[in-house]
């Protein structure tokens, strides 16, 4: 209770500190010196109609790839920290019912269509590799919570979630020697304006943000799925006898 | 101020020096040995006895030596006596009584005291002797305490006369008893008599020797000759000492007789003090030197620096 | 010029994430995916040396210089795009980097090995994830590369998977995660208002300025403040450091911190100087508050976390005073963080090859000799010794502090240093002296061995160079170093080659050195102490059968010291060989048994001292704006407290009263001619040092007089605890070293009483203290040697079976307690001189009565060894050694020289003084000496008593009577006959009676004031690291009340 | 002192080196005494008169009492008897004592610390045999521990007859003794010296225990 | 009432009461729960500062140019598409952030799971072997 108490005078003086940040700020009436640039040029340099994805994947492309690196760190993490173990036993699940099966069934496939085509028109349309992989493994969870003992290749993932991310950082590098430096996607053509071939690498570079991304999270999911308490233990929500 | 030149003359004089104190010091033990043996009714040794006891001592046939330091104690005791009064002027004015003392002012006669103390102490030690070993450690133990007092009394002596050179000091006290230090610092004067006290080896401060609880002290293993010229140093010692107290003091001498007069009358000091006094254990002794004399001694140079 | 094509620092990222993404492709077990990480941080090293290589030819030839490189990605300016820059700094900080992820990867690679590809991958990234850190000049980039990191920490953090690494990494997520939140808060804000992400831009857009800037900023430098784990807000790092396998806590406490080190010094900028306060503020904070709670830690690794925090404290106190520290502040910083980086790698590297993390069980380093070398180096690398980087730095540290009026900071600095010296000499002492033979023997298989070792020769070649490129340091001398290393390196020889090898060494030294100290006779009387007394002690290491491992360099390096403070051209150079001279000794002293917990308050004097002497040696300098020796003459700045504390600094050495605690046991525990080294030549060191500093003083201005009252009380003091509580020891090392004290106080008064007698009593005492010391130490040791016991009471009648040692001892304690007509007297008898000269009447008494008391412990210390009644055991012992007896006895010759003519010494002494001190010098003729007040003729004191003694002798002789040599049981024992040897030897509390009297005297007053104090510290440690209770809540809600706290004290202070 | 001290033991040296120790050989010297010049010359020569004038004249007592009889020895301190005034005093150490009174019954135990301290002290030396338990065993004369003839294990100068003697007589005795001394005659020492084989088989045939060297210097 | 604002103060609310969770729940899940709500009182704080009143999409579709068009002609000139769409740099930073978010939540998680396993415990006063 006492620390409840303590944590409650903390947050109120943490509140004071918050209350003071937005006395202070001032609302902008304009966009500022970076964001007017991205307005003015973004258009014509990254030729990209969506410049939230301009930003992302050029101007900020840096962050971008940390970002992936990030969730390939966790991932990669998960993997040798929740690695299967071999002796776990076989997990009872209740049986999913008929309404999630029958809708993952329809579902799924559509779900995969989305995620792929947000990120082939991330740099068109709102959306991009990290919301196309967010998706694409949405679908995965829909698969999961139906068939909890699904067995997903995560070698398959692995190797695709690699294979993308090297392509990627290998891309980058070509943009030293092709265009302006690292991650310039001026290494192919602007192309035309608001089609799906332009913005030069940026298309490409988004597949290959949306598939590692996609294929990460999938890991991730994947991971914790293999973690599940075993039958026997002592997790109260399974009852033996009703599992499929 | 010596050439070396008249060396042989030095020496001869030296040595009329030697035997003149030393007769003096016999004397002076025979006569209170009297005087102590009256005071208790008896008609006590003939005044001439410790001439008799040092023959005798010389004569004894054999000697027990248990090494090199014991053989060798004695003789530094020895060494230490003569030297001290030939390194002290002992007749005031007198270059033939002044012996040594060019080679030296008064702190080397304060710290050559100790040879002999050590020499002793070593001797004495090889015997192997525990009881002579108690003794010295008592003995060092008293001493080092009755010279804090004795230090601060020289101390204030010197300051006084802004001198360390003990002919200089004795130059300045001539002139009639009222200027001798004993009236013009009575605190020092005080002081050293206090702390002359520790130092002449009689009660209440002679638990070094305490007949019987640990034979004899330091000289338990000492016999015959060795024992001879022990009381040779006896002899001269305390001499040597009350005339540095003499000369410091009490206006020094200005011939022998003024000399065996304060010699005779400062020794007899002790004397009477040990005659009255029962004898200290060596802390009682050190925290008694510890207390008066030293406030004592302190006082006296209080009063130098602030008058 | 650094080719772009082949070294561009993008490369670091790109080949990074290259390789970690490659790596999916393999599955655990095989070796391949090791070799590329290997090969890439290998890559990266290149990368960074060719950039460092670049910016350090520009110092160095200006045409070639080059300038930081920028590196736009994306093709576009920034701040539109995000971009790297590669300057010195970075340069510098991602080198130390990647050579600990290349050298930590090695050290990892069985762990990789087990976990996988996965892992080494994660290993790649955390590598990467620093060197953009370093890097970006982007906060949001900035700001993902620490997320990269933190996130790879927290992977790594369960290499290890026990319930601790997990708890830990948890606590570490949590705390991450709630930095991460107002790392973001700020930077959005600082871009609301400053329109731009990269960082130039928005220090150009004034933040400051705006109200809401002011916010953001505090944001912004909070969270990064807290990544580098403040104190108290860093419980979770302190589990981090703790619980994470070692390799990785290696990683980061060397490449993380410097990573997050560099991120705050990339923001701060963009703020205010309240911002550069605050970091102040919080890096003191830490640095006191984790060195304090670190005494009480007593596991390994854990307390390894404590002082990396502290460290860390210490840099941003450095980062917080930029503007005061000005161009130096990379230098000061680069040294500390060089010194701390390698050495803390150095200790986590260490602490994984131990089974078990207890303090204690450090010991076991002890089987295998290369282990405890780095151990050390990293132990003296973080406390601040040289040659080591962090010593430069401190002292620069200092300089400017002081020289910008920084007092409290500066001393706060110095304090926690001397906490965390106080840990770390404990902790080394374990692993030098503790019970090893349960412990396991330390698991070091070559790829876990070579890091380390790197990392040792990288600290000392780094403290070489920056050394060399100090201003005052660049001119040093490095010839007597080259022969240490030269003796290291020969240390498999026999003992007599080494010391063949020493003596010719020492020897060509004194040769090459006279003439350049010709005319100053000062300079050349301590010369000759320290050097004379290094050959005359290496001759007596002849006795030494065997190999004596580690003894000649140590030796040598205290030797060295010694010889530059002889040669100092500057402070920096004098302080640099008072702490080699230290680190030598402290090795040296701690040879002993058990000598640990002595040799251990030796050196947290030592260092206690040697920082109040770079306290007051900064002061000198502020004052004068130099470090020229001749700085500390009239000193303008708090001269007071500038040369008290180089006085304490130096008492420390001297063990003057108050300050010497250490001396008994650490002297009283050493081997012969190592005591003889530390007792008669090392406490000269101190002497010589309160003497550079007395002469600078002076005694005219009105603040002297104040000090030297007190030095000479000090001094007086000294004399008369030492002699007496001397007298009552048991063993005779131990008396020895308390006569030291005593002895020494005679000096210290001495020089109190800035007049030419007593500096010449200072003088002649330091040489014949030498002399006659050296004879004791020198026998006694030997004795104590050879019968394997230092206890008096132990011996007894030893004269029988070592004549020749007999009789050294005896002039040598005639000598000592000043009794004519040897050469001591002189130096009481100028003591009288003085006393009455100067009316120094108190003080001079004490040091009278101090000299008598001497007499107590001198024929205590000659009767139970040598008289007395010799033991069955002691039957058969021979003479002690012959190479003791030669330099003893060349001792003692120089003392019967100077017995005989004093004048030898003192006129020359006098004479040079006279230029100091032009009053009350004393005249000779010849032998005579004559002052105002009196005279002695040394020559003629030694005929005439000869000439008595031999007259004596004569008589006696004459007597011719019949000798009877008897054995030691024909004595009079009432009638009985003595039983045993020991029943009938009086030693054991000698002077009972004395104790008796005025033991009250000798309560250890200053021994319990000491305890009482570090009672208090220990116990305000222990109880305020119970903040750290363990609970990853309570942690969060440090971070949040930090954060909070922080806030309102800053907005008040605006 | 027992008979286990004088046995050989061994000890272990500082090196480790076994050292054995042999009591008697090690500790003490075994030198036996030996006769003086002067005992061999029949007339004493002038120096030697003057030097036995100088013995007789400064008699120092080993100042102990070993039976009865030293109740007696007490009152020639005080003033009645002061016995100072003929250059007689009391040494607590035979090393410088001239003088030893056996005063009264000696019995086994403290002859052999008489013994010993007889011959500490230094010669020329004498003896001096108070009380007829001394001279014939007096009333112990069949005591199991007492000696009979102090001389058969002493050579005494003078016998102090009584039962117990009053210290008058202990004055006579002295008087006596300076007299022998005077004429030549107070030769203990060289006596003991010259046949001390047969002093030492008397004095080892009764203290049946011999624990101490022969000649205890 | 500025919308940005607004989503500040309910960014700056989701952060306290996330806090609220983090630091007073004992269960691990919870806490990792309370640490999500913070972060995502976070990102909307971030989308907030970058929110403009009444703008539109940073996306240059047809849409856009229409109104780029239309304001061209209200003003009299050609109108610039920066006055039209709010800031974009938020929103991608803000995409970052999220995904950051993520990773340390699955990591978090990921320890939740291997702590269960060790003590079988989701309470974290269970986790405190180390201290001090």
């Amino acid at each position: 209770m006492i620390k409840k108490i303590f944590a409650f005078l903390l947050l109120i003086a943490l509140a004071g500190v918050f209350l003071v940040v937005l006395q202070n700020y001032e609302t902008p009436e304009e966009l500022n010196l970076t964001a007017a640039y991205y307005a003015e040029h973004g258009a014509e340099e990254v030729g990209a109609a969506n410049l939230v994805s301009a930003i992302v994947v050029t101007y900020r492309g840096l962050d971008t790839l940390g970002e992936v690196t990030i969730l390939f760190l966790t991932a990669s993490i998960l993997s040798f920290f929740l690695k299967q173990r071999e002796e776990r036993g076989k997990r009872s699940v209740r049986a999913s019912s008929e309404l999630l099966r029958t809708a993952s069934a329809v579902l799924v496939p559509f779900i995969f269509l989305l995620g792929a085509y947000v990120f082939i028109n991330g740099h068109l349309s709102p959306g991009g590799g990290f919301q196309g992989g967010a998706i694409i493994a949405s679908g995965l969870v829909l698969l999961l919570l139906t068939d909890p003992l699904r067995k997903v290749s995560s070698r398959l993932l692995a190797r695709v979630e690699s294979a993308s991310g090297f392509i990627y950082v290998g891309l980058g590098i070509a943009g030293i020697f092709l265009a302006g430096g690292f991650l310039d996607s001026r290494v192919l053509p602007a192309g035309t304006f608001g089609t799906l071939l332009s913005a030069g690498l940026l298309p490409i570079l988004y597949i290959l943000i949306g598939l590692k991304v996609g294929t990460e999270l999938s890991g991730l999911l994947t991971r914790f799925q293999e973690v599940q308490v075993p039958d026997g233990g002592d997790s109260p929500d399974l009852k033996k006898g009703e599992n499929v | 101020m010596s050439s070396f030149g008249s060396v042989p003359v030095k020496i001869l004089y030296a040595l009329l020096s030697i035997f003149i104190v030393m007769n003096i010091g016999l004397l002076l033990q025979g006569v209170t040995r009297k005087i102590y043996a009256r005071v208790s009714k008896r008609i006590g040794i003939r005044f001439y006895q410790p001439y008799i006891d040092l023959v005798k001592n010389y004569f004894l046939r054999d000697l027990v030596s248990h090494g090199v330091m014991f053989y060798l104690g004695p003789i530094f005791r020895l060494t230490s006596g003569v030297g001290m009064i030939l390194f002290i002027p002992l007749i005031y004015g007198s270059p033939v009584f002044s012996n040594f003392s060019f080679s030296g002012d008064a702190v080397l006669v304060l710290y050559f005291m100790f040879f002999g103390t050590l020499g002793m102490a070593l001797g004495s030690g090889e015997s192997g002797q525990p009881y002579s070993a108690i003794g010295v450690a008592r003995g060092l133990a008293q001493v080092t305490a009755a010279e804090i007092p004795l230090i601060l009394s020289f101390l204030a002596v010197f300051i006084q006369y802004q001198t360390l050179s003990i002919s200089t000091i004795v130059g300045a006290q001539q002139g009639g008893f009222m200027h001798w230090t004993m009236i013009t610092n009575p605190l020092a004067t005080a002081t050293a008599l206090l702390a002359f006290l520790g130092s002449m080896m009689r009660s209440p401060f002679d638990v070094v020797l305490a007949p019987q609880e640990i034979p004899i002290g330091p000289p338990t293993e000492y016999h015959g000759a060795f024992l001879g010229i022990l009381q040779t140093n006896r002899a001269i010692f305390p001499i040597a000492k009350t005339i540095l107290y003499v000369n410091l003091f009490f206006g020094g001498a200005g011939n022998w007789f003024e000399f065996i007069i304060k010699a005779f009358l400062l020794y007899m000091w002790s004397v009477v003090v040990g005659t009255v006094f029962p004898r200290y254990r060596v802390d009682h002794s050190i925290r008694w030197f510890l207390k008066v004399p030293l406030a004592l001694g302190l006082l006296s140079i209080i009063f130098l620096q602030i008058g | 010029m650094v080719d772009q094509l082949f070294f561009n620092p993008i490369y670091i990222i790109g080949i990074g994430l290259a390789a970690a993404f490659f790596l999916g492709f393999f599955h655990r077990g095989t070796l391949a995916p090791r070799i590329i990480m290997v090969a890439v941080t290998a890559a990266f090293t290149i990368i960074s040396l060719a950039w460092m290589q670049a910016f350090l030819l520009q110092g160095q030839t200006a045409e070639h210089g080059q300038a930081a490189a920028q590196v736009f990605t994306a093709g576009f300016q920034p701040p539109f795009s995000i971009n790297l820059r590669m300057g010195a700094e970075e340069a510098f900080l991602t080198l130390l980097i990647n050579i600990s992820g290349l050298l930590g990867g090695i050290y990892l690679l069985d762990t990789l090995k087990k976990m996988g590809s996965h892992a080494v991958s994660v290993f790649i990234i955390l590598i990467m994830g620093m060197n953009g850190i370093i890097m970006t000049r982007d906060i949001f980039n900035l700001f993902v590369f620490m997320e990269i990191v933190s996130i790879a920490v927290a992977g790594l953090i369960v290499l290890q998977k026990e319930t601790n690494s997990l708890a830990a990494g948890f606590k570490y997520m949590i705390a991450a995660g709630i930095i991460s939140v107002f790392l973001l808060l700020g930077i959005i804000l600082a871009y609301a208002v400053g329109g731009s992400l990269n960082i130039d831009f928005l220090t150009a857009a004034d933040l400051p300025g705006a109200k809401a800037g002011m916010i953001a900023l505090f944001f912004l430098v909070i969270a990064l403040l807290l990544e580098l784990k403040p104190f108290p807000a860093n419980g979770w790092a302190l589990d981090v450091y703790d619980a994470a396998p070692a390799g990785v806590s290696a990683i980061l406490a060397a490449a993380g911190s410097a990573a997050a080190y560099y991120a705050l010094v990339k923001i701060l900028p963009l703020g205010s100087s309240s911002h550069y306060t605050l970091v102040a503020a919080a890096g003191a904070v830490t640095f006191l508050g984790s060195n304090l709670l670190g005494l009480k830690q007593h596991r390994g690794r854990r307390l390894l976390g404590y002082s990396s925090v502290g460290q860390v404290g210490l840099l941003l106190i450095i980062l917080g005073f930029s503007e005061v520290l000005g161009a130096q502040r990379d230098y000061i910083a680069a040294g500390i963080i060089l010194s701390h980086s390698l050495a803390k790698a150095i200790l986590f590297w260490l602490a994984g090859m131990l089974k078990q993390d207890g303090l204690e069980a450090w010991a076991a380093l002890r089987k295998k000799p290369i282990l405890l070398i780095l151990f050390g180096s990293a132990v003296f690398a973080l406390v601040g010794f040289p040659p080591f980087p962090s010593f430069f730095a401190k002292w620069e540290l200092i300089l400017l502090l002081n020289g910008g009026r920084f007092y409290l900071w500066s001393a706060v600095i110095l304090g926690a240093s001397f906490l965390e010296a106080v840990y770390l000499f404990r902790w080394f002492g374990y692993a030098l002296k503790m019970d090893n033979e349960k412990l396991a023997e330390p698991e070091a298989p070559l790829f876990r061995l070579l890091p380390p070792i790197v990392f040792g020769i990288l600290l000392y070649g780094a403290g070489w160079y920056m050394g060399s490129i100090l201003e005052g340091f660049a001119n040093f001398s490095y010839i007597p170093l080259a022969f240490i290393l030269f003796l290291a390196l020969i240390d498999r020889l026999p003992a007599w080659i080494k010391n063949t090898v020493s003596i010719a060494g020492v020897t060509f030294y004194i040769i090459d050195l006279y003439p350049r100290l010709e005319g100053d006779l000062l300079r050349l009387i301590f010369a000759g102490i320290f050097l004379i007394g290094a050959v005359l002690t290496l001759l007596s290491g002849y006795y030494y059968k065997g190999r004596r491992a580690g003894f000649y360099p140590l030796a040598l390096t205290m030797f060295a010291g010694l010889a530059v403070l002889i040669e100092a051209a500057n402070l920096l150079e004098f302080f640099y060989g008072w702490e080699l001279m230290t680190i030598g000794s402290y090795f040296l002293l701690i040879r002993g048994k058990k000598s640990m917990p002595h040799g251990y308050s030796y050196m947290l004097f030592s260092v206690g001292g040697s920082f109040a002497m770079l306290f007051g040696f900064s002061l000198a300098a502020a004052g004068a704006g130099s470090i020229a020796m001749s700085a500390l003459t009239g000193v303008t700045v708090l001269p007071m407290l500038a040369y008290s504390l180089m006085l304490v600094g130096f008492l420390t050495k001297t063990a003057s009263v108050g300050l010497h605690i250490w001396l008994p046991g650490a002297h009283g525990e050493a081997v012969a001619d190592i005591h003889f080294m530390a007792s008669a030549i090392l406490l000269k060191a101190g002497v010589f040092g309160l003497i550079t500093v007395l002469l600078g003083m002076g005694a005219e201005a009105s603040y002297t007089g104040p000090i030297l009252f007190v030095l000479g009380w000090i001094g007086a003091l000294s004399a008369l605890l030492g002699n007496i509580s001397a007298s009552f020891q048991e063993s005779a090392k131990r008396l020895l070293a308390w006569s030291s004290i005593g002895q020494l106080g005679y000096i210290v008064f001495g020089l109190a009483t800035m007049s030419h007698l007593g500096w010449l009593i200072a003088i002649s005492y330091s040489v014949t203290h030498f002399l006659y010391k050296g004879i004791l130490f020198l026998v006694i040791g030997g004795i104590a040697l050879k019968l394997g016991t230092p206890y008096m009471y132990k011996m007894g009648g030893l004269i029988k079976r070592m004549p020749f040692s007999f009789l050294a001892v005896l002039i040598a304690i005639i000598t000592l307690s000043g009794v004519p007509p040897l050469v001591g007297f002189a130096a009481k008898w100028i003591t009288y001189n003085l006393i009455i000269s100067e009316g120094i009447y108190y003080q001079g008494f004490i040091v009278l009565i101090s000299g008598i008391v001497a007499f107590l412990y001198l024929f205590r210390m000659i009767y139970t060894m040598f008289l007395g009644q010799l033991k069955d055991n002691l039957r058969t012992v021979r003479e002690i050694n012959i190479w003791f007896l030669i330099p003893v006895y060349l001792l003692l010759a120089a003392i019967m020289v100077l017995s005989f003519f004093p004048n030898m010494l003192l006129r020359p002494v006098g004479e040079m003084l006279s230029g100091y001190f032009p009053d009350g010098a004393i005249a000779w003729t010849g032998t005579l000496g004559t002052t105002r007040l009196g005279y002695y003729d040394g020559g003629a004191i030694m005929y005439v008593i000869g000439g008595i003694f031999v007259a004596a002798l004569l008589f006696f002789f004459s007597l011719r009577k019949r000798t009877q040599q008897v054995k030691q049981f024909n004595i009079f024992y009432s009638g009985e006959a003595p039983s045993r040897p020991e029943l009938s030897h009086f030693s054991y509390n000698f002077f009972a009676h004395y104790q008796k009297a005025i033991g009250v005297l000798t309560l250890p007053l200053v021994t319990n004031f000491w305890n009482w104090l570090s009672g208090i510290l220990h116990g305000t440690a222990d109880f305020f690291r119970r903040i750290y209770t363990g609970n990853g809540q309570t942690y969060a809600y440090h971070l949040v009340l930090y954060i909070v706290v922080v806030f309102f004290l800053q907005r008040g202070g605006m | 002192m027992s008979m286990d001290d004088i046995k050989k033991r061994k000890t272990v040296g500082p090196d480790g080196d076994t050292i054995e120790i042999d009591p008697l050989q090690d500790y003490y010297c075994s030198a036996v005494p030996s006769v003086s010049k002067e005992y061999q010359r029949e007339i004493p020569t002038i120096i030697e008169r003057f030097r036995n004038w100088a013995r007789s004249e400064s008699l120092w007592i080993l100042a102990y009492g070993s039976g009865c009889g030293a109740i007696e020895m007490r009152p020639l301190m005080t003033p009645k008897y002061d016995a100072y005034r003929y250059g007689i005093q009391w040494r607590p150490t035979p090393r410088q004592s001239n003088v030893l009174i056996v005063s009264g019954y000696l019995s086994l135990k403290t002859l052999r610390i008489v013994i010993r301290a007889y011959e500490q002290m230094p010669s020329p030396k004498f003896v001096l045999g108070l009380g007829s338990c001394t001279i014939n065993g007096g009333m112990y004369y069949d005591s199991y521990n007492t000696i009979n003839r102090l001389d058969h294990y002493l050579p005494v100068d003078v016998y102090v007859a009584g039962c117990m003697p009053r210290p008058e007589a202990l004055l006579d005795g002295f008087d006596l003794l300076k007299k022998l001394i005077k004429e030549g005659k107070g030769q203990g020492a060289d006596l003991y010296a010259e046949k001390f084989t047969w002093y030492k088989a008397n004095q080892k045939k009764i203290l049946k225990t011999w624990d101490m060297p022969d000649y205890s210097w | 009432m500025n919308f940005g604002s607004l989503a500040l103060g309910l960014g700056f609310l989701l952060i306290l009461i996330g806090f609220w969770g983090l630091l007073t729940q004992k269960n691990l899940i919870k806490i990792v729960i309370g640490f999500s709500v913070v972060d995502t009182g976070v990102h909307i704080i971030m989308v907030g500062i970058g929110y403009l009143q009444g703008r539109t999409a940073p996306i240059l579709d047809a849409a856009l140019m229409q109104r780029t068009a239309a304001a061209g002609n209200q003003a009299g000139a050609s109108a610039d598409v920066g006055s039209l769409i709010v800031d974009p740099v938020p929103q991608a930073l803000v995409l970052t952030a999220i995904v950051i978010g993520l990773g340390i939540t699955a990591l978090l998680l990921a320890y939740v799971v291997r702590l269960h396993e060790q003590r079988q415990s989701l309470d974290i006063s269970s986790y405190e072997d180390l201290k001090w």
